[in-house]
């Protein structure tokens, strides 16, 4: 991996050159060095790309730009001057806005209290420049925003559209967006690149936080690897325009991976669905609300090695099917089968006995306890469970040895068992969430964004493990926005719209067809024959 | 650092102490012993201004509430209820649950345990009369938490503002009912009937000590057991650190909520029926010694761990003991302690403030 | 108990719901921007009775009521300094050291009352009223509404002012969103401390001056543990008027209306005991909780502190 | 031999009341008596026990609990230490050698200074405020009433408890006061601890409803001394007499025979005269407080709340 370090590389950076210098910058964390050693420039009129597997330092990189923390070593340069970024509105006042991997907005504000958050107390809020100016931003950014509405009650695109229609109103000299995409659909993720587009067009410096390495390449004028909070290596503009965009990403996998990806992700998996249906879920029905969506009707079947794709924008009612089938959510009609026996009544603990598994979507609110170690975390789906409790009195060492185990086996990065799991990144969080709901006899498992924030070796080895599954003839409901890893992990895929089923597809390996009517679906076209009643 | 850990959550409490024990014995001294030190020179610094020589104060206080067998007798005596106190607020804050209203529930216990015993001495064997004493402390105890419980667990009210209330509403119960329903019609002043001496909770043997210290040891240790070793007690401890999390896991967050309330304030009503069944023999229209929001801050400076609670109540319950007997001697209003224990509280606060600081610098 | 209705019987208890709603409305809007912020003002009580006795301790040294008034306030924001430099700026838990301060305030002050007043018992010379033009002159409620003193009114106007800025300045705005998500606030450029520094001791000046009106105009005097439990009536007002100082109002003027139907009831002729009469506010307030309390929403950030880039 | 005796008291011996008198007059029948005297004051309404048990073991030969708080503690401690106590409000609990009761009542002197407000009341109406209902304040409130009633029955009677809990409540007593006052009273009967001064400081902040001053009588202790005008009288109790003639029958054998009292007749119980007394009625209450030395009248007392509530709730 040395010998790759030697690629196009301009490091030292010149200081002189870029509105922001990194320079010989390390930063510690209990137990960890989340980032080592890093030298960066970041240049006017540039999108440049940051890359690295989970808990490389990206974020934490971020940070430090942003002024939540501090270099434990190394210095930053603001135009070629040592400068310090002791807080939040140093950042600020260098005309660096950032949009952070976790919403930054308060919910219980309007969206125009959040644009204007920050004034000093005591003024009165501007309302007429404002709007004026989000006028501009509309013509210029087709950003559009409703100012009075409370910004908890709007989705996330809409909420992140919030944040960068912030960070442009403040006249940034650079822009940091930390994993913008992960939410978005592809077209809002396409858009999202026009505007960074049109951005450093202007003149800004982007920097640009992404898993999707042909995002990165696509949107990317420079792209930097992280690795182990190590720089790994960089493309320049110059470089990344001899590439095409699979040698480059060929390329960056080297870099942040030190190997090969290992063949086209796309790549459908072996079928092992047999006749045996495990889940039947007749005319399900839930309650909707003010901010959650309710179900309609849903009837589907999972059988025995079978994954059974669910597919659909952000907030269509997937996340309700998941939980109104785990037992999290209350039943208004319908009848839920788990192998014969009836379970719609059946509460969470009563339907994971069962065999039925839930992994969440939302690692920190209910996956995880933040402040409880990883041990404890890693075992609490089974607390008051053999080998951990006997008769109801924990055993410590087994569970500690459990999670070790878990680990290990999974790769998490972390110094030991004992850490707070609040404390990992993102990615490493997923994958003991993950690694807990594999454990044991499943019958059912219901995947809910199994691998979103995991960078691209974890995302591998998390849908093999999924292949696994199946193959081991358990069912397996797969819910997930991204449509390659539906098409080359599902049999078939359930498309959802609104609280409904508006079509099942199977999965033929049909290509862009195939993607094609899933998204005609997905933005609410009816299948012609309303297969599922 | 425990203190500085979240309302939800008290989770950290217990890595702290993990964490601390793998740090040298003599920087824990320090850490231990300074803050203390600086607490007690705080509060000299006090009763000096106000003319009163700290040391004669302090020496005084140490010769009655510990080294006398007298005063050492009537600490141990002390320490019953507050240690069912400490019981009760461990699993409440353990299992992030604020109780803040085991005044209310104290009383309750109290006066249920007076009101009943007094007349069944006679009807039942002793052991039976104390026995039933205490359930039924325990269960009114529990009642009256039963609203704030309610309201916590299925509409997510706050349980801070209900217990608070439930509290006030509680002591002004406990004197209606004193006052207008168990009446002890002997005597012209209002209280309940009276447990005679001999039908107590018995003497440790020759002493004055009443063997509700060894209840209150056993439910303290009992119940840090129950909440550090088994599976019972690491749900609750889910509930209280993250409820989606626990409903996620297939815990009934409601049900268990209901249990916190439950155990926590049927401890309170068990501290009530000790003072009780074991000192005072009868409720007094409003008596109310206020024992419960005392004993918050020493549970907390104990950081929510048994054996160090019990190792501050008695150290507290000495300290109030011999501050009875220094106001006689020395003038001093036995209040002072209450600055001696907030002094305490905020050194020790700064002292963990500061070992946070010095660790953060050393990495 | 057919004298319900008599102009006696009204009179008492107007005047006593105002006399009484005083102290509880200056410590629920104190409280309320504290929560606002995000931080759970436990200590009020404590601040409360810091003004109660530097409140007395000031007016009786200088012979002067409004120097007392000041002189409350700087009680009250010294106590708030202390929650604010061990809550807001090192982070201790609010709850704790809230309670703590309150009962090192008890002692304390029992102590110095001890050495200075307890065998003089000095009182202050009857507090003067303002009666306010025309408006005094209105039978039974003018006496019992418009005859007080000057520092009634300013308490009622606080009302008003605090509503205003809310509203129309960015105070509101800010202070919600350091008791929502203070990093949203600190990484927008505001300065999370310094809102939360600034509500407690705002707190502590409003508590203050509440407890040298208790002294100092309700008493006179100052007795150890004068405040009784009215700095914790002004932290369930605050909880319950959901960010709007005019529902403190109504809630104060309420419960000490409940405070004043015992007398007014007794005066009455009724025969209720008291300890029944002096349980009705409390049940109110639990009434209330269940009736409204699920949409009594606190602030997400409520009694967590905050520091910057923690995990 | 009887060389030590000590005298516990809830609150601090120098409220100007039932502390300071209980306190004073050990003192006085100690130096009287020629005994040495512990006093422990300020020991609060909870577990007295423990002072007890130090106070026997230091020596002391008589303990005087001097609070109804500590009426079952008292009896207890006599037994297990054998040092004799006296208690009070506890008739029933005479015990030969060990215990020996003086339920205090000043319904005599409350009656006749009933009286003296009936007589000189200009609105009509007096009013009775207490902090709590205590046995020893309601046979005072009760006298006070019967005295009012039998002076003039026409005089309305407004009587106000100000809550639990509230010896220290004198913003309450503040509160209560000014709206008895409102509702019509010139002449307020005051019983309570610290929220006497609350009753004191709305009496001379308030005028009455016809526009005169409020007067206010006291009980039990002698507060002339922080008058500003609005003093009328007070009931005052001199425990000395009692004290000494427990000291004398503990050297004499006789201790627990009997039940102490106070009364108009050694002036144990007197009305205190200020200047604001009028002359002429003055002198026709002492003349019947003569005829009460004298037994031509008799007064009962009634210690019951309730039975407090029925007399001054006028009920048509
Ligand atoms: N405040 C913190 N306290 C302790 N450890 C931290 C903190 N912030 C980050 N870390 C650790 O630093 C390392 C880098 O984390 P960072 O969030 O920068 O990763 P990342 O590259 O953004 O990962 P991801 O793609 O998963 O978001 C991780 O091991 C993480 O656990
Ligand atoms: N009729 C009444 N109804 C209600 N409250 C009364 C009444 N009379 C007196 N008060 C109470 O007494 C207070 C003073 O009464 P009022 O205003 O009549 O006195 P004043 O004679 O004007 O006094 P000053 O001479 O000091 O100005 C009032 O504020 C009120 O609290
Ligand atoms: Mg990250
Ligand atoms: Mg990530």
């Amino acid at each position: 991996m040395s010998g790759l370090a030697t690629q196009e590389m301009d490091l030292p950076p010149d200081p002189g050159a870029g509105v922001i210098g990194l320079n010989n910058v390390t930063k510690h964390f209990p137990g960890v060095i989340a980032v080592d050693n890093v030298s960066l420039t970041i240049h006017a009129g540039e999108v440049h790309v940051l890359l690295g597997e989970n808990g490389a330092g990206k974020s934490t990189l971020v940070g430090m730009l942003a002024g939540l923390q501090e270099p434990d070593d190394g210095f930053l340069a603001l135009a070629g001057n040592r400068a310090r970024l002791a807080s939040p509105v140093a950042s600020l006042d260098a005309g660096i806005s950032t949009v952070f991997q976790h919403s930054m907005l308060v919910p219980t504000l309007t969206v125009f209290e959040n644009l204007i958050l920050g004034a000093p107390w005591y003024k009165r809020p501007n309302r007429a420049t404002i709007e004026q100016r989000m006028g501009a931003l509309q013509r210029d950014f087709a950003l559009s925003l409703p100012l009075d509405a409370i910004t908890g009650e709007l989705s996330l695109g809409q909420q992140q559209q919030i944040e960068i229609a912030r960070a442009l109103l403040r006249d940034s000299r650079v822009v940091i967006l930390d994993e913008a995409t992960s939410m978005l659909t592809p077209q809002g993720a396409e858009e999202l690149g026009a505007r960074m587009r049109k951005l450093v067009q202007s003149g800004l410096a982007v920097i640009f936080i992404t898993h999707k390495l042909s995002e990165a390449y696509r949107f990317g004028d420079r792209i930097s690897v992280l690795k182990q909070g190590r720089l790994a290596g960089q493309l320049g503009p110059e470089r990344l325009a001899t590439l095409s965009e699979d040698q480059a990403i060929d390329e960056i996998v080297q870099l942040m991976f030190g190997r090969d990806s290992g063949g086209g992700d796309a790549e459908r998996r072996q079928t092992s669905c047999t006749d045996e249906v495990l889940l039947d879920v007749v005319g399900l029905e839930t309650e909707g609300g003010a901010d959650v969506m309710g179900l309609h009707a849903i009837s589907l079947q999972v059988r025995a090695g079978e994954i059974l794709g669910i597919a659909g924008i952000d907030g269509n009612g997937q996340k309700q099917l998941a939980e109104a089938l785990a037992g999290q959510r209350p039943v208004a009609r319908g009848r839920v089968q788990l192998q014969n026996n009836t379970v719609t009544s059946a509460n969470v603990a009563e339907r994971r006995r069962m065999g039925l598994r839930y992994l969440t979507d939302d690692r920190l609110g209910e996956g995880s306890i933040g402040a409880f170690p990883i041990s404890d975390n890693t075992v609490l789906k089974d607390v008051g469970e053999p080998p951990f409790w006997l008769r109801g009195i924990e055993r410590p060492a087994q569970i500690a040895q459990h999670a070790r185990d878990l680990i290990q086996h999974f790769q998490v990065r972390t110094p030991n068992e004992t850490t707070p799991i609040g404390r990992l990144s993102g990615g490493n969080i997923q994958k003991i969430l993950l690694g807990r709901e594999l454990l044991g006899n499943a019958r059912v498992v219901v995947f809910n964004k199994p691998t979103y924030g995991l960078d691209l070796q974890n995302i591998e080895a998390s849908r093999q493990r999924i292949g696994e599954i199946a193959a081991a003839g358990k069912g397996v409901i797969l819910i997930s926005t991204d449509l390659d890893e539906l098409m080359a992990l599902a049999d078939r895929i359930i498309v959802m719209e609104g609280g409904r089923i508006r079509g099942t597809l199977d999965n033929d390996g049909g290509g862009e067809a195939l993607r094609l009517r899933i998204g005609r679906l997905m933005a609410g076209e009816e299948l012609e024959q309303k297969a599922t009643a | 650092m425990s203190m500085a850990d979240d309302i939800e959550t008290s989770e950290t409490a217990s890595v702290q102490v993990a964490v601390m024990r793998r740090r040298p014995a003599l920087r824990v001294a320090m850490l231990t012993l300074g803050p203390i030190l600086a607490a007690f020179v705080l509060s000299a610094v006090i009763l000096m201004l106000v003319g009163v020589d700290p040391l004669k104060y302090y020496s005084y206080i140490l010769q009655r509430g510990l080294f006398s067998g007298l005063g050492l007798e009537q600490t141990a005596t002390r320490m019953a209820p507050l240690l069912f106190l400490c019981a009760s607020l461990i699993i409440a804050f353990r299992a992030g649950i604020w109780n803040l209203g085991t005044d209310g529930q104290f009383l309750l216990g109290a006066v249920i345990a007076a009101a009943t015993a007094p007349l069944l001495v006679g009807v039942l064997p002793g052991w039976l009369v104390l026995l039933v004493g205490f359930v039924l402390a325990a269960l009114v105890g529990a009642l009256w938490s039963i609203l704030p419980a309610l309201l916590r667990a299925y509409h997510g009210v706050n349980e801070i503002i209900t217990t608070l209330m439930m509290s006030f509403l509680g002591v002004l119960f406990a004197s209606v009912l004193v006052k207008l329903v168990f009446l002890d019609p002997a005597t012209t002043v209002p209280q309940t009937r009276t447990l005679p001496v001999a039908d107590r909770l018995p003497r440790l043997f020759d002493t004055s000590i009443s063997s509700g210290l060894i209840w209150g040891l056993i439910a303290v240790i009992a119940v840090h057991l129950m909440m550090t070793r088994t599976a019972f007690g690491l749900r609750l401890r889910m509930v209280g650190a993250n409820p989606h999390a626990a409903a996620h896991a297939g815990l009934s967050v409601p049900l268990l909520t209901m249990a916190v309330f439950a155990l926590s304030a049927g401890f309170a009503g068990l501290a009530g029926a000790s003072e009780i069944l074991g000192v005072a023999g009868n409720v007094r229209a409003d008596w109310n010694p206020a024992y419960g929001l005392m004993v918050i801050p020493l549970v907390f400076l104990a950081r929510f761990h048994g054996i160090a609670a019990i190792i501050l109540v008695f150290f507290y319950s000495a300290m109030l003991i011999g501050s009875e007997s220094a106001a006689r001697r020395l003038g001093v209003p036995q209040d002072f302690t209450l600055v001696l224990v907030a002094s305490l509280l905020i050194c020790l606060g700064l002292g963990e403030y500061i070992d946070h600081r010095m660790r953060q610098k050393e990495q | 108990m057919e004298a319900l209705l008599t102009e006696a019987f009204l009179s008492s208890l107007l005047t006593g719901a105002i006399v009484a709603a005083i102290p509880m409305l200056l410590a629920g809007l104190g409280e309320q921007m504290s929560e606002k912020a995000g931080v759970l003002n436990i200590g009020i009580e404590g601040m409360m009775l810091m003004g109660a006795y530097l409140g007395f301790f000031v007016a009786f040294q200088f012979d002067s009521i409004w120097l007392g008034f000041l002189g409350g306030i700087v009680g009250g924001m010294l106590v708030a300094v202390l929650m604010a430099v061990l809550c807001v700026r090192l982070g201790l838990n609010q709850i704790v050291i809230g309670i703590g301060l309150t009962l090192g305030v008890e002692g304390l002050t029992a102590l110095l009352h001890h050495f200075q007043f307890s065998r003089t018992y000095p009182r202050l010379p009857a507090p003067v009223r303002a009666d306010l033009p025309l408006l005094s002159d209105i039978p039974v409620i003018g006496p019992s509404i418009f005859s007080r003193h000057p520092i009634v009114y300013i308490a009622l106007l606080s009302v008003v002012v605090l509503a205003y800025l809310y509203r129309r300045t960015n105070l509101g705005m800010t202070l919600r969103a350091a008791g929502e998500s203070p990093a949203a606030l600190d990484v927008a450029g505001g300065n999370v401390e310094g809102v939360r520094v600034f509500s407690v001791l705002f707190t502590g000046a409003m508590a203050g001056l509440g407890g040298a009106y208790l002294a100092n105009v309700g008493a006179g005097l100052f007795i150890p543990f004068m405040t009784g439990g009215a700095g914790f009536i002004g932290i369930v007002l605050a909880m319950l008027a959901r960010g709007r100082p005019l529902w403190v109002l109504i809630g104060a003027l309420i419960f000490g209306a409940a405070l004043s139907l015992t007398t007014a009831l007794q005066v009455a002729g009724s025969n209720i005991p008291t300890d029944v009469i002096q349980m009705l506010p409390f049940a109110a307030v639990m009434l209330v909780l269940m009736v409204f309390g699920r949409k009594a929403r606190l602030p997400a950030a409520l009694g967590i502190s905050y520091e910057r880039g923690a995990r | 031999d009887v060389d030590t005796i000590a005298v516990l008291t809830p609150e601090q011996g120098s409220d100007f009341g039932w502390n300071q008198q209980g306190v004073d007059a050990a003192r006085a029948a100690a130096e009287a008596t020629g005994v040495e005297i512990i006093v422990a004051e300020g020991l609060g309404y909870g577990d007295v026990r423990a002072p007890m048990r130090e106070l026997a073991a230091e020596g002391a030969d008589l303990m005087l609990a001097h609070a109804s708080g500590y009426n079952t503690a008292g009896p207890e401690i006599a037994d297990e230490t054998g040092v004799p106590v006296a208690i009070v409000d506890s008739p029933e609990a005479l015990k030969a050698g060990l215990v020996a009761d003086y339920t205090l009542s000043g319904h005599e002197g409350a009656w006749l200074a009933g009286r003296l407000a009936a007589k000189m009341t200009t609105t009509g109406t007096v009013g009775i405020v207490v902090s709590g209902e205590p046995p020893s304040w309601n046979s005072q409130s009760a006298g006070f009433a019967q005295g009012v009633q039998a002076e003039n029955s026409d005089v309305k009677i407004l009587y106000s408890v100000i809550g639990p809990a509230a010896y220290s409540d004198a913003a309450g007593g503040n509160r209560v006061t000014t709206s008895v006052i409102a509702a019509g009273a010139d002449i307020i009967f005051g019983q309570g601890n610290g929220s006497s001064f609350g009753m004191i400081q709305a009496v001379e902040s308030n005028k009455a409803t016809d526009g005169s001053d409020v007067l206010f009588i006291d009980v039990i202790g002698d507060k002339s001394s922080l008058d500003k005008g609005h003093f009328l009288t007070s009931v005052v109790w001199d425990m000395t007499p009692v004290y000494t003639a427990m000291i004398e029958d503990l050297k004499a054998d006789k201790f627990g025979t009997r039940s102490y009292a106070i009364s108009l007749a050694d002036d144990s119980v007197k009305l205190l005269k200020t200047p604001q007394v009028d002359e002429v009625a003055w002198g026709e209450v002492m003349a019947m407080r003569d005829q009460i030395v004298a037994g031509d009248l008799s007064i009962e007392p009634i210690f019951d709340a309730q039975a407090v509530r029925d007399l001054v709730t006028v009920s048509e």
